[in-house]
């Protein structure tokens, strides 16, 4: 029954700053928000699209998505209002899609709408969306949390320029979503209450939500699984240990679930020497040795990416030797990779004429020392990560040196700061990133020579590592006109061999992610694949 | 004296402005956009109009400029046209409706104005930070006067070594402690702070105590420590000095003696080492905000820093200095309210 | 009553004044005697000379490389744990046990106290001496008083945050580059807790300073001539020393901890090169299994504030000659 | 021989011993020390400082425990209003708290410290009142009135409202008074309670204890080191040293006939006022038990060495919105005198009067506002900052406070060598220097072994003869000497009196000497200034200036001085002083020129406005 069971609470250790998607890039942002706005479809937690406000998913079978894969048609599921109580219809739809793509707006999920050439609404319940070219994947507009739908009248005189200065609207945005915002402090916590006008009268379960923000992992995790305050912690990443012992306060249990995360050490491409100042670094190519086959082997054999994956997460974590390790159909099995072979790394080595010739215990490599930058964000798993590969590494002879960010600056993309991974001003760097849904096209274009990085794109894009290949770029062309199901996990694997074969990455473990919940919180569904709250309706409490 | 406030006043808007300037300066240099939030896809035509919008793009002095503007003429609009309208104390004058829509300090972080923000996060501060404070002083003062009075004694020794303690102990440490014996352990108070809690009766009161009880004990330890030091050392001062034979020559007991006639005079200097710690509250605990997760002033300047929310960060700075300003003042006139030997004209 | 009377009057021997009456002794003997009889001086000072001797000996005597990992040792406990739990995973080879990947605590603790003690140091003198510089000519030079403290009071509302983040990214690769990673984090971090912190001393300072320069002795030396520099190096430095003292105390205190919030926010030593405030922040997540991993850091922080307290109270009393003869 | 001892003392002191603890064990602060005092009866203790005379007045009140001491023996036996003797020394604070303030009343040396800073004067006198006598606010506020009246505060309802630094050092001490008389106490201690007033007021103060003393009955223990005073006041006179009692006895057997040879020598070094009656020159003083002393008069030469003419020094009083100089205190005003090579010119006056001021301004360490200042050719007034420290050689100054003067810090031998350190050695080499400073530490009669301590090791006259081997270390022509002997005790303050006239007649000095005591004055002076309000009233020979005051002031003063001879008490009714009115005055304000009639043979006073 509806506001029955009181208050949720759940804790992000990052904390909300601003509730309108569309206006941010922030994960914590987006999550909250998506108590209150809702897509017309997402993604299930196993990685099935599933229609949310549309009665149904259009595909080619069902004929919503035309055959010339240009079209797709969306039927809005009948009787949904607005948490105001006004009809919500295919209006608001193309409100959305306008209010995002008005040049002037600064739309943080404008990707989303990349090939729309228009969306029209024959009438109140249907929208159609017409791409300028065929596209294999037409799920990307109004499909998961980072595009859903705004309410036209909140929003219309927040287009274009107004968009930022709409403060009342992006804080209290009106959705079709299970609650309604109450409250919002911005960077603090949001009071959520049910929605009176939801669709399910059954639902939601909770009367109101409180959605705190801020700290560290390690109190949000103890908050929900030591003392019970909170009923729900998002994206613990903490050692596996930390949280065993946590789980003995027996309040909570942590929730886990794989998505397309794979921890990764990225390899830089272009010279990052100080030397050549602002401009050129990680520009200009290529780096000294590291794109040497033997070198970015070596240090591939040289680490234990099973004993990685114990001491990082768990059971929270696979080695790995993919790109993309999930959905797992598009992994590659690398033979001998998860085993430790610090001799066969030597002996790489020495064959290829990297000796250290010195005496000092370092490799030299066309007379430079191999002496690597290794950056990272700053986390507790990550930083055990670094400890252990510059031990490895050492013990082949390659010296590290490490550095850690904020992840706020290092995932921050902010073009000023010499920080961001982005700008990747070191030799290597460690993270993860994951994609929406499960069709891994688009992130496998993240490897493509047009996606650099650069000063003229303002450090956007991309291909972190600024790996260029063009056997790689044309096998990825090739992946976009294919439909065939089997074909196109051929190809994947595929790129997921050159990227690893050719010292684009060294991946280290899959791993997933971990959430807590408290035991008297019931419902709860993990998912990887789209918020984590997606299903935040249906949660109710255990007595 | 009131013209010395006067002139203090007066003469503190020069030094103000020279703060700002430099510390507006200094975060120019600091690299960083607030663009960074903005995604890669966003086309650069965009973005230079939405940092347009922001004020960047212009040279820094035109920035501080408008910064200025914002600050000191539309910022006390929108004060006032609030007080008229909607606060207890001035609603019965007539309305203003001075504030005309003009653009005021907006965070590039949560486009939002920068000192909504600010008064919303005061109450945490002020009950957590401010509050600890207090009991920091009040702890710090018994404890002052007890081992100077008893100056070399076991207790005194033992206050030393104490407070020496807790000075030397991190937040960081000594939060999670806390936490692991006290909401782990026993279960007496919750490990996160609820800063939506209202107090309107006697439960929702205790809830408050409880929730404030660790960080405010956190925070206290340092304040004590360094109070108390400061108040031993004027009570020893004051102990020795020929007023205190006389009193007791007059027949006074010893309480008298100590807590009124010493007590009085040791105050002096301490009250104004205390009035200068002030600013520090609103400056916020970082560190200990950020264990409790009282979401105070400390950390909305850390987020914005990270962030790259120079309004923000300017702005805390800015009234952060106001504070340090103001109560440099205000120390010194309570030195001179409370001495009589010191004349102001 | 009956007085006798002394047969011949030696009443200049009556008007004759006392001398002191100890033998008199070089000034470091005085110094040293004074400062002995100073219990807790003495304790400080064996515990001080004996944390410094540890860590600067200490990896000559325990070899062990602290970045040393060695995962399949990781997490022994102490060795004194066996003492009440027989199952305890302890091991001779770790005598204060291992952390999570295997390095070795005992020498995490010798290195950990080589980087912290060095920051605390240098820090604290590095404010010592812009603190006692500015307050001394902000007391001294009527016309310095009022632009040194507007300064003071643009330092003191400087938050160190802001400045630390804008002094790494400005200056973090040219003093890498001549000093290393961990010489130039070092570098900063002495410089932006030193700069950041001596506001505090400079007010003292400044304020025992103008009420020293009514003093007559003042006066005196310049009636001798003596010039203004002369007169602040041998007359009121050495009668400012004892809040300098104190200064000093809480400000390697303040330095050490200081140090230890920056690695706890992030943006400090590289993550692998341990101090004792990294050690402890990194622990407190086990603290409850692990209770000894901040025990040893945060005793070792007390320890050495603690010492320096009680040494500085020892030596403020010795060097006061006034308080020497007591 | 026999005391005639009252029947029955209102205190007897037997045997009394006192000690302290101290980081060097314990030491005695009073060794063995009898004596009694009874109802009606001012009994006198004299010794000199360190003697032993407040430990035994804090031992009475058993405020000794306080500072540190204890008593280890002896008895003090109090005669309590009801319930016969009481011995103090065993009895338990709470009781002492009954006794203290409401049947011993105390008045305490410095008036200026005695008094808690931050509470009016009201509460302080209300304060005994309401815990001994449990009277109301209202009650005790009219019986404070009424003690200020007794002691003869001029506005005593203002008074009630102020704070202690609101009034002056005098009428402070007549509060303290007020407060040790608030309980009409049978026995009133006074522990030096005129040492750190002006002539004038003191003879007030004395004056008015003697006449509470005469109309109350209250016995008086009265305790001082100046003999003066003592033969003002006393019935009875106990003299202390070394924490003993040497000598007891009533007042004029003590003067007349001293026994014990450390009164006679006190008795000898107290310089009286008229002694040099019939003289011009001054002449060292005869010391007892030294037989080698040259008491050859000084006659010094008559060329003149320091001209000074119009020196006038303000101090600006910054005041209103803007700081601005509202007004300026008029410390020293068109002032004019000339000292000969080898003589002494003293300048005299109350507290304030201007004097330390016209020392200061001769040496340019305040900056005078007009005036010419020639000391043997040079024009100090136009000398830039290099020069003038170059002149600086040639005059020194010697200062009051023998303990503020010295730097606590360093070592003896360097403060004396630190003025040859300033002028690069004044061609000598460092062993030479090192030379020089022990020849001037025998020069001042100090132990070489002196040379490596530090000042707080050092009695007032042993630091006070420091800073004169320091001011005679470059050789310098003129020594301007402020206060250089007030602090000190007699017999001290003769030795040091003796060494700068000896230094006079050998080196040809000559010396600026600064008091506000006659008696030094006359001894040591060939000339001398009375100073009023920043001017000198009457300047002349000295002999001129005391046989044959002319000015109304310096007639007023000469009778407010003491004389250390019981036989010549003052009556109350001699005295007749104005309050001094203040010397600021606001901006653009000029004050008249000085105005001087020659009396006789330059021996000038002032017949201009004086301000008296
Ligand atoms: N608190 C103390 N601790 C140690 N010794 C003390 C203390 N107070 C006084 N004495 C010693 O006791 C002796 C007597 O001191 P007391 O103060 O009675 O002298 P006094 O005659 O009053 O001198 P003055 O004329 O300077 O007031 C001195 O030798 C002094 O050093
Ligand atoms: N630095 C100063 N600033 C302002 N006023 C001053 C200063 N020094 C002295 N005065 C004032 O000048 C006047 C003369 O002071 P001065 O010290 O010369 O008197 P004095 O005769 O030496 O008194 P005493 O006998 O107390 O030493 C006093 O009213 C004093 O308050
Ligand atoms: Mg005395
Ligand atoms: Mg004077
Ligand atoms: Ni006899």
């Amino acid at each position: 029954e509806r506001a029955s069971d009181g208050q949720v609470n759940i804790i992000y250790w990052q904390a909300p700053s601003i509730l309108n998607p569309f206006l941010t890039g922030g994960t914590k942002d987006i999550e909250a928000a998506s108590l209150v706005l809702e897509p017309l479809a997402r993604y299930d937690e196993t990685g099935a699209l599933v229609p949310w406000l549309a009665a149904e998913v259009p595909t080619l079978a069902n004929g919503g998505f035309s055959e010339d894969k240009t079209q797709l048609t969306w039927k809005i599921q009948e009787g949904i209002v607005w948490s105001d109580g006004t009809p919500f219809t295919s209006a608001d739809v193309k409100f959305t899609y306008e209010y995002c793509t008005d040049p002037q707006g600064g739309c943080a999920q404008l990707a989303k709408f990349e090939n729309v050439a228009s969306v029209e609404t024959p009438d109140d319940l249907t929208v159609v969306v017409t791409f300028d070219s065929p596209v294999s994947n037409p799920y990307q507009p109004f499909v998961g949390a980072q595009s859903p739908i705004l309410q036209q009248a909140q929003f219309a005189d927040c287009t274009g320029a107004n968009a930022p200065s709409c403060t009342d609207q992006n804080f209290y945005p009106i959705g079709t979503g299970p609650f309604t915002v109450a409250e919002f402090k911005p960077n603090d916590v949001i009071t959520f209450e049910a929605n009176e006008n939801f669709r399910d009268p059954a639902k939601p379960a909770f009367a109101t939500v409180n959605f705190k923000g801020g700290g560290d992992a390690t109190a949000a995790g103890r908050a929900v699984m030591e003392t019970g305050e909170f009923d729900y912690a998002w994206n613990l990443q903490l050692a596996p240990d930390v949280i065993a012992s946590m789980e003995q306060g027996g309040m909570g249990t942590p929730v886990a679930g794989f998505g397309t995360g794979v921890e990764r050490v990225m390899l830089n491409w272009t010279n990052p020497d100080p030397a050549l100042g602002p401009d050129e670094r990680a520009v200009i190519g290529p780096h000294p040795f590291l794109q040497e086959p033997a070198v970015f082997k070596a240090m591939s054999m040289a680490i234990d990416r099973p004993l990685l994956s114990e001491v990082g997460y768990g059971d929270a974590g696979k080695p790995t030797c993919s790109w993309v390790a999930g959905p797992e159909i598009y992994a590659i099995e690398v033979e001998g990779c998860f085993e430790q072979d610090i001799a066969g790394a030597n002996a790489l080595l020495d064959e290829a004429g990297f000796v250290d010739s010195d005496g000092d215990g370092i490799r030299e490599a066309n007379g430079v020392p191999m002496s690597l930058v290794f950056q990272t964000s700053t986390n507790a798993v990550r930083q055990d990560f670094q400890a252990l590969l510059k031990q490895w590494w050492s013990e082949i002879g390659i010296e590290t040196e490490l550095r850690n960010i904020d992840a706020s600056v290092f995932f921050g993309g902010d073009p000023g700061s010499p920080d961001t991974f982005q700008k990747f001003y070191a030799d290597i760097e460690m993270y993860q990133n994951t994609f929406d849904g499960t069709d891994p096209q688009s992130y496998f274009g993240n490897g493509l020579c047009d996606k650099i990085p650069s000063p003229a794109t303002q450090w956007q894009g991309e291909n972190v590592s600024r790996f260029c290949m063009e056997e790689y770029d044309a096998l990825h062309a090739q992946l976009t006109q294919i439909d065939d199901p089997e074909e196109r996990v051929r190809i994947s694997q595929e790129l997921n061999r050159l990227a690893f074969e050719n010292g684009m990455m060294i991946p280290l473990v899959h791993r997933g992610r971990i959430s807590a919940a408290s035991n008297t919180l019931g419902g709860v569904v993990l998912n990887v694949w789209d918020s984590e709250l997606w299903n935040v309706a249906d949660w109710y409490r255990i007595d | 004296m009131l013209t010395f406030i006067a002139r203090r006043l007066l003469l503190s808007i020069p030094t103000l402005l020279f703060i700002s300037f430099a510390v507006f300066m200094l975060l120019q240099l600091a690299p960083g956009d607030p663009m960074a939030q903005v995604p890669l896809t966003v086309p650069d035509a965009v973005k230079e109009k939405m940092r347009e919008a922001l004020g960047l793009g212009e040279p820094p002095l035109v920035q501080y400029w408008k910064w200025l503007v914002q600050v000191f003429w539309i910022e006390p609009k929108v004060l006032i046209d609030y007080l008229t309208a909607s606060s207890t104390l001035f609603s019965w004058l007539p309305d203003t409706a001075l504030y005309q829509g003009e653009l005021r300090v907006i965070s590039w972080q949560t486009r939002s104005p920068v000192m909504d923000i600010v008064v919303q996060r005061m109450p945490q501060t002020l009950w957590v930070v401010g509050l600890a404070y207090v009991v920091g002083v009040l702890i710090a003062l018994p404890i002052g006067v007890y081992s100077a009075y008893r100056q070399y004694s076991v207790f005194d020794q033992a206050g030393t070594f104490v407070t020496m303690i807790g000075f030397s102990i991190p937040p960081f440490f000594t939060g999670p402690l806390l936490i692991v014996i006290f909401s782990v352990g026993l279960g007496w108070f919750p490990s996160i702070y609820d800063t939506t809690h209202e107090v309107t009766d006697w439960d929702s009161f205790v809830v408050q105590l409880q929730q404030m009880i660790m960080p405010v004990m956190v925070l206290a330890l340092q304040t004590t420590a360094q109070i108390s030091r400061y108040m031993r050392a004027a009570m020893l001062d004051n102990l020795g000095a020929d007023y205190v034979r006389t009193a007791r020559a007059k027949g006074l007991s010893e309480a008298v003696v100590v807590n009124i006639h010493v007590l009085r005079n040791s105050m002096i200097p301490v009250v104004t080492v205390i009035a200068l710690g002030v600013p520090a509250i609103f400056g916020g605990a970082i560190i200990t905000e950020n264990v409790f997760k009282v979401n105070g002033i400390g950390q909305l300047l850390i987020t914005a820093l990270f962030a790259n929310d120079l309004p923000m960060v300017m702005t805390l700075t800015f009234i952060f200095a106001v504070l340090i300003v103001l109560f440099n003042l205000i120390a010194d006139v309570l030195y001179g309210v409370l001495d009589p030997r010191i004349r102001y004209d | 009553m009956t007085e006798p009377v002394p047969a011949s009057p030696k009443a200049i021997e009556a008007l004759r004044d006392e001398g002191p009456l100890a033998p008199p002794r070089s000034q470091a003997a005085d110094v040293w005697a004074q400062f002995r009889k100073h219990k807790g001086a003495m304790m400080g000072a064996a515990v001080l000379i004996f944390i410094t001797l540890a860590v600067l000996l200490g990896p000559y005597i325990w070899t062990l490389d602290p970045q040393r990992l060695d995962i399949r040792n990781k997490d022994l406990r102490p060795i004194y744990t066996a003492l009440w739990d027989g199952t305890a995973n302890v091991s001779w080879g770790h005598p204060f046990g291992t952390d999570n990947l295997g390095r070795d605590q005992l020498a995490q603790m010798i290195a950990g106290g080589r980087a912290s003690l060095a920051v605390g140091w240098a820090a604290m003198v590095l404010s010592l001496l812009i603190g006692t510089g500015v307050g001394v000519l902000a007391g001294y030079f009527r016309r310095l008083d009022g632009p040194l403290m507007r300064i003071t009071d643009l330092f003191l509302s400087l938050p160190i945050l802001p400045l630390l983040l804008v002094a790494v990214t400005l200056f973090r690769q040219p003093l890498r580059a001549a000093f290393g990673p961990e010489g130039g984090m070092f570098i900063l971090i002495v410089t932006i807790v030193g700069i950041t912190s001596w506001m505090p001393t400079a007010r003292i300072v400044r304020g025992d300073i103008l009420a020293l320069k009514e003093r007559e002795f003042i006066l005196a030396a310049r009636s001798i001539g003596t010039t203004s520099g002369k007169i602040i190096r041998r007359h009121l430095l050495p009668n400012v020393l004892s809040p300098i003292m104190v200064s000093a105390t809480l400000g390697l205190a303040t330095a050490i901890i200081t140090e230890s919030a920056l690695s706890f926010l992030g943006v400090g030593f590289p993550s692998d090169f341990p101090t004792w405030g990294k050690m402890l922040a990194d622990a407190v997540p086990r603290m409850s299994e692990f209770p000894e991993r901040v025990v040893l850091p945060g005793t070792a922080i007390s320890l050495t504030v603690l010492s320096v307290n009680y040494l500085g109270d020892g030596l403020r009393d010795a060097l006061d000659p006034r308080l020497r003869g007591r | 021989m026999l005391d005639t001892e009252t029947p029955d003392p209102i205190v007897r002191i037997d045997n009394l011993r006192v000690e302290f603890q101290t980081k060097s064990g314990r030491v005695a602060g009073v060794k063995d020390v009898s004596f009694a005092i009874a109802p009606g009866e001012t009994v006198c203790i004299v010794g000199e400082s360190g003697s032993g005379k407040s430990v035994s007045s804090l031992s009475l009140m058993r405020l000794i425990e306080f500072s540190g001491g204890d008593i280890a023996g002896g008895r003090i036996l109090f005669d309590r209003k009801t319930g016969g003797a009481l011995d103090l020394a065993g009895a338990d604070q709470d009781l002492m708290r009954q006794i203290r303030g409401n049947e011993i009343g105390m008045i305490f040396q410095e008036p200026m410290t005695a008094l808690n800073p931050v509470f009016t004067i009201e509460r302080q006198l209300t304060e005994g009142l309401r815990v001994h006598r449990g009277l109301s606010r209202g009650a005790a506020r009219a019986r404070a009135l009424e003690l200020l009246r007794e002691v003869r505060i001029p506005e005593p309802v203002r008074r009630l409202q102020q704070y202690p630094h609101e009034l002056s050092g005098g009428m402070r001490q007549r509060v303290v008074i007020a407060m040790a008389l608030a309980c009409k106490p049978r026995l009133l201690i006074a522990d030096e309670p005129t040492t750190a007033l002006d002539v004038t007021i003191q003879a007030e103060i004395l004056a008015l204890i003697d006449r509470l003393k005469r109309e109350t009955g209250t016995a008086v223990m009265f305790i001082t080191h100046d003999m003066a005073v003592v033969a003002q006041m006393a019935d009875r006179v106990v003299v202390m040293f070394r924490g003993e009692k040497v000598e007891e006895g009533p007042v004029a057997r003590i003067f007349d006939a001293p026994e014990h040879p450390y009164t006679q020598a006190l008795l000898a070094a107290v310089p009286k006022l008229g002694e040099m009656a019939g003289t011009d020159a001054p002449a060292p003083m005869k010391l007892v038990g030294r037989d080698d002393q040259d008491t050859d008069p000084i006659p010094g030469t008559t060329t003149p060495l320091l001209r000074v003419e119009g020196l006038t020094t303000r101090f600006p009083v910054q005041g209103g919105f803007f700081r601005r100089i509202v007004a300026n205190v008029h410390a020293v005003e068109d002032l004019s005198f000339t000292i000969n090579r080898g003589q002494t010119l003293s300048l005299v006056g109350e507290s304030g009067c201007g004097k330390s001021t016209a020392g200061r301004s001769v040496l340019r360490l305040v900056e005078p506002l007009s005036g010419t200042v020639d000391l043997d050719g040079t024009d100090i007034i136009g000398l830039n900052d290099r020069d003038l420290r170059r002149a600086r050689v040639h005059m020194q100054m010697i200062f009051q406070d023998p303990f503020a003067s010295l730097n606590p810090q360093m070592q003896l031998a360097d403060q004396v060598a630190e003025p040859l350190w300033n002028y690069g050695g004044m061609g000598l080499s460092k062993d030479e220097i090192g030379d020089k400073v022990a020849n001037l530490f025998d020069r001042v009669e100090l132990p070489r072994s002196f040379m490596q301590r530090y000042p707080h090791e050092l009695s007032g006259g042993q630091r006070q003869r420091i800073a004169i081997a320091r001011a005679l270390a470059l050789n310098p022509k003129l020594i301007v000497a402020d206060e250089a002997v007030s602090a000190l005790d007699v017999s001290v303050q003769a030795q040091v009196l003796n060494l700068m006239l000896e230094l006079q007649a050998e080196l040809g000095l000559s010396f600026l000497f600064i008091s506000h005591d006659m008696a030094v004055v006359e001894r040591v002076s060939h000339h001398v200034g009375v100073m009023y309000l920043g001017r000198i009233v009457e300047i002349g020979p000295r002999r001129a200036v005391f046989e044959d005051p002319r000015h109304p002031y310096t007639q007023a003063l000469m009778k407010a001085v003491p004389i250390a001879d019981p036989a010549r008490r003052k009556s109350e009714r001699d005295l007749n002083f104005k309050p001094i009115p203040s010397p600021i005055h606001p901006v653009g304000y000029e004050p008249v020129a000085n105005v001087y009639e020659e009396v006789g043979p330059g021996h000038r006073v002032l017949v201009s406005e004086s301000g008296y």
